[in-house]
């Protein structure tokens, strides 16, 4: 196979090897198209940049990446053949927002609690709509009801909470010492600062739904207990 | 083994300086064990192969310089120079071995190891950060066009940036409701609407004490009742309806309902 | 050349093309580095990845963009032979302080590591923010618990981190072997002090999260079965 592919490189008149390498690279490494002047920039002087791009252009051509020159600018594109299917589910990764991610934090370490427990320990209301990403991305759980009064529903995390960070189980979050150890805290705390060591739930505490709740359905129309 | 072993006394240390210009470097040193380390490498030896006693000696003498020049020193150099000096002795005049603790030819060959051990440290650190690094040896996709991976979530969050929330978010809330403790204050206005409220039932001179809350009547917050209350009297007396009454600096104050007293005249 | 060009496409063998190109564009597309099971999914069932992969890293070996293994991720980035050229493309990087260098050394070459074996190798306590620059660089990550009173905390390092350095696996690192068998890996001072063999981390001290491959593996299937 090396042979092979050496030989490939080898059908590149070895003058143009080192330019045509430099010039996959930038183009490669870009932020945005490049234009011929910037191009010329940055390889080294006299080359002759169109003869390496269409070197380029033409190793390129068939495979799952082409060289392609948008306006006087030059870029690589994934295959206009394959667009389709890299297109069909192309997203933006979005950072979870502030908001949400205090709350998952909040439900992390404090589980298992209440909406209006998570709404009291964050001082603040949920904007409506974190709890359900939240639990769109299979981080939260309803879990069940508190046996109090009204019996709220209580949440806590999933198994796909604990995949998606790589922890073995909920006490394996660090508690306060350790959050002050690793600087996440400020070594001169506020005497009531209330950080708790998470830990695992005890079920005993908690009122499994019953068989004919709908969890999905009181979830969506908010008609939890408070 | 032999790279480690051998690659030490080659590095670049102010080894070879005079102590003086250690001590001027005083800052620069990450804790006792890496001022003995520096002091070690001076040996020009194996640092498996240096000599404690003389390590002690330099330490000491070290330790003992900075002091004449009445440079602050932390605690932990004083504590290792202790223990320098504790270890000096044992290993000068050998102990009966109690089977316990260590003997002093244990403990400097502990020494020993944990000063190699740093050292090992140092040099495979340079080596890691001598290694092509990412975004300035070799780059990423500068336009990734990104594709949906099953597995890839339309959000993503970090283990980092969650603990950091809620850090965050403990440590924020930890303050504010500090600073909800307001002391608390009887103010004019509320003074107003009960002096107003009882002055029509004392025609007769009454001390100011007799006209506060009970809840700014003792302690701390009488103050605030008080002056909250005489604040309010002044307005009462503005509006004619009131008269104030000291008879002596710093005395008790009275106040009397000035309408009764006009009505009886 | 389009004739020259075609021929070296067709020194793969045909039935390997397409999928060969579908590769090419999935790590080309991509924002970040690609395990096996995401590929996988992309591919047409029952393909023989490690064939595909084999053929894109030989195809790109001496070309500009070089297919790179860091942990079990894939990923294209530039070759690091041409890193003089990409002087304008580089980006301005905080220097490490010589704490946090030493920090992330310690933690690397001895992981899994607690922070008080950190602490002990260095002779020093943590100044504050090393680890949570560390964490926040994405170098270094909770691993688990050490099954010791207190259960402390255990530190590794990431996936970003081999990313970084260019690194396959951890057992990669320079000077790695020397360390070993100068035996100064070892947690405590030999006894006897002879220079001894490397023992392996002794696996039974610790409460492991999982290896890395397994934990992919069950985020892998918990996902699919979404």
């Amino acid at each position: 196979m090396n042979d092979k592919v050496n030989n490939n490189v080898m059908n590149f008149p070895s003058e143009h090897m080192e330019n045509v390498r430099i010039l996959e690279a930038l183009l490669f490494a870009a932020s945005e198209p490049l234009d011929a002047e910037s191009l010329k920039a940055r390889l080294p002087k006299g080359v002759n940049l169109n003869k390496l791009l269409n070197i380029v252009k033409a190793h390129y051509e068939n495979r799952g990446v082409n060289l392609i020159k948008t306006g006087n600018k030059w870029s690589f594109k994934t295959a206009v053949d394959l667009s389709p299917m890299m297109k069909k589910e192309k997203i933006v990764q979005r950072k979870l927002s502030k908001a949400a991610t205090e709350t998952l934090a909040i439900i992390a370490y404090h589980q298992p609690v209440t909406r209006a427990e998570v709404e009291d320990i964050r001082g603040v209301h949920f904007s409506p709509g974190t709890l359900d990403l939240l639990m769109e991305l299979n981080w939260v759980r309803p879990i069940g009801r508190k046996k109090v009064p009204g019996r709220p529903i209580i949440y806590g995390t999933t198994e796909r909470f604990l995949e998606y960070f790589q922890l073995e189980q909920v006490s394996d979050l660090p508690g306060l010492e350790e959050l002050k150890a690793a600087g996440l805290l400020e070594s001169r705390l506020p005497p009531n600062l209330d950080i708790r060591e998470p830990v695992e739930i005890d079920q005993s505490q908690i009122e499994p739904f019953g068989e004919d709740e709908n969890i999905e359905d009181l979830i969506q129309s908010g008609h939890e207990a408070e | 083994m032999e790279d480690i072993s051998v690659t030490y006394d080659t590095t670049n240390d102010p080894v070879g300086s005079s102590q003086d210009d250690l001590i001027v470097n005083l800052e620069g040193f990450e804790g006792p064990l890496d001022l003995l380390l520096t002091l070690a490498k001076s040996q020009k030896v194996d640092l498996m192969k240096i000599s404690i006693l003389q390590l002690t000696e330099q330490y000491l003498e070290f330790i003992a310089k900075v002091r004449d020049k009445n440079l602050e020193l932390a605690a932990d150099y004083l504590v290792m120079a202790a223990w320098m000096a504790y270890l000096k002795s044992n290993l000068l005049i050998p102990r009966e071995e109690t089977g316990e603790e260590l003997s002093a030819e244990e403990m400097a060959e502990r020494l020993k190891f944990q000063l190699k051990k740093l050292e090992a440290i140092r040099l495979v650190s340079e080596k890691l950060m001598k290694l092509p690094k990412l975004g300035n040896d070799f780059f990423n996709r500068g336009m990734p066009e990104g594709i949906r991976l099953i597995r890839t979530p339309e959000y993503y969050l970090n283990l980092y940036d969650l603990l950091k929330s809620y850090a965050d978010q403990r440590y924020r809330v930890a303050y504010s409701s500090m600073t909800i403790e307001k002391p608390p204050v009887f103010a004019m206005e509320d003074a107003l609407i009960r002096l107003q409220r009882m002055i029509g039932d004392v025609p007769d001179w009454t001390r100011l004490e007799q006209f506060l809350p009970t809840e700014f009547s003792k302690g701390k917050s009488a103050r605030s009742g008080v002056a909250g209350t005489l604040a309010a009297a002044m307005e009462l007396v503005r509006e004619g309806v009131l008269e104030v009454q000291q008879l002596v600096p710093f005395g008790p104050v009275f106040f009397k309902n000035k309408k009764d007293d006009s009505f009886l005249n």
